[in-house]
């Protein structure tokens, strides 16, 4: 289950489409907008986010299908919101179900980590004198990448 | 034949569009496209000299500056993703 | 937060709880009761849970603390279910929140590693045949903790 | 003096109850205690030999047997926890 949407989702609707009683553990990874994010310390009131949506869906099913093999995940579920956001509103989901809990948990971490770095979303803050400015990629993002290298080639 | 151009984050803002469609009467390589845009928009200079930006053609990334670009294809410029 | 309870909870209630915009990154362990659980390979169509409440809730106390304090958490929340259960319900339920997904993440696994190694509750599989099982603990669970040594002292 | 305790899981449940109160005219050990149980019912032999077992005196774990227990003590009988 991949969706790309403006529009706000619900954790326990959202949890209802990949429940099963053959699961027994869930991991959810939930990114929201922060509002102290502004590298440049000025305040902001909101992200815009903007997708090359058909590139970010094959990108998100390759993610989605490598997490489900390599883990051997029942379920994996990616929700990206594009558009304007509030401060606090959900940007991500992820979840991740599986009959073990380490094996749920690791998905969800590299289904995250790998969006971040390879699925094409961009940040803008929304700063409080009305002007966008482009987030740029972080290095950090970039070597956590490097941790999945082993496992997944 | 058509060449459809996508421009995306800051390449957008930048160029102050978000897509081109160019025309040309035959058969050119990635390469020779981007010294045809230069041309036209010396920006498109700064942008292909960022070694960060990343090119798309039909969703396939595009790693060979010889690569051929038919009719109909869509190419995206695309910098670093900041998405999650 | 930390809740013992009968009673089912619905995510995003329990979501809204610890949600602030200081925090951009939410993770969560979900546990629930899977059809296939019975080491013994018979059916099960439920399970009990037993609890110490006095003891696990100053166990939680204290796991919830270290979480806090190690990955410096802005929030941590636990619920844990107990008495009879049926296929599918939710067991446990921790939400870690922070500034920086990777220490929600690493928080949230070594709440739910600790909560299954050191904390009064003991669970029964409630057998087609109307019998109890106990359950036993799994080396797994001990073997994964040790992870943590380094992290915790 | 009165001491409480409390039986969990397979303990309780081979015990056939959740709790006793045991009444005593001194301050005794926690081993005096187990033997004192041992001596009342061979079962309490079991548990103490199942190294698995933990012992809790009002929520903190025992790990001296001679620890003395006084009155209105706590005494919780705890096999491994298998909870979340």
């Amino acid at each position: 289950m991949i969706k790309i949407t403006h529009d706000n989702f619900d954790l326990e609707t959202e949890f209802k489409c990949v429940s099963s009683d053959t699961n027994g553990a869930y991991s959810f990874f939930l990114g929201t907008v922060r509002s102290d994010l502004s590298s440049s310390n000025k305040k902001i009131k909101g992200i815009y986010l903007e997708c090359y949506e058909e590139l970010a869906l094959s990108q998100l099913k390759k993610i989605r299908s490598k997490a489900l093999s390599i883990w051997k995940l029942n379920e994996c579920l990616i929700i990206h919101r594009i558009g304007k956001l509030d401060l606090g509103e959900k940007i991500v989901l992820v979840i991740t179900a599986s009959s073990h809990r380490a094996n749920a948990i690791e998905a969800c971490e590299f289904v995250i980590d790998s969006l971040k770095i390879d699925v094409a979303f961009w940040k803008f803050h929304l700063l409080n004198n009305d002007k966008k400015e482009t987030v740029l990629q972080k290095n950090l993002d970039n070597a956590k990448m490097l941790k999945w290298k082993d496992v997944i080639n | 034949m058509n060449i459809t151009l996508k421009y995306f984050s800051w390449i957008r803002v930048k160029l102050k569009k978000s897509h081109d469609l160019i025309e040309l009467n035959q058969t050119i390589s990635f390469k020779e496209l981007k010294n045809n845009l230069i041309s036209k928009d010396p920006v498109f200079q700064e942008i292909f000299n960022d070694k960060s930006v990343k090119y798309f053609l039909n969703l396939t990334e595009i790693n060979d500056d010889n690569q051929t670009l038919n009719n109909g294809d869509i190419l995206a410029l695309l910098p670093p993703v900041t998405g999650g």
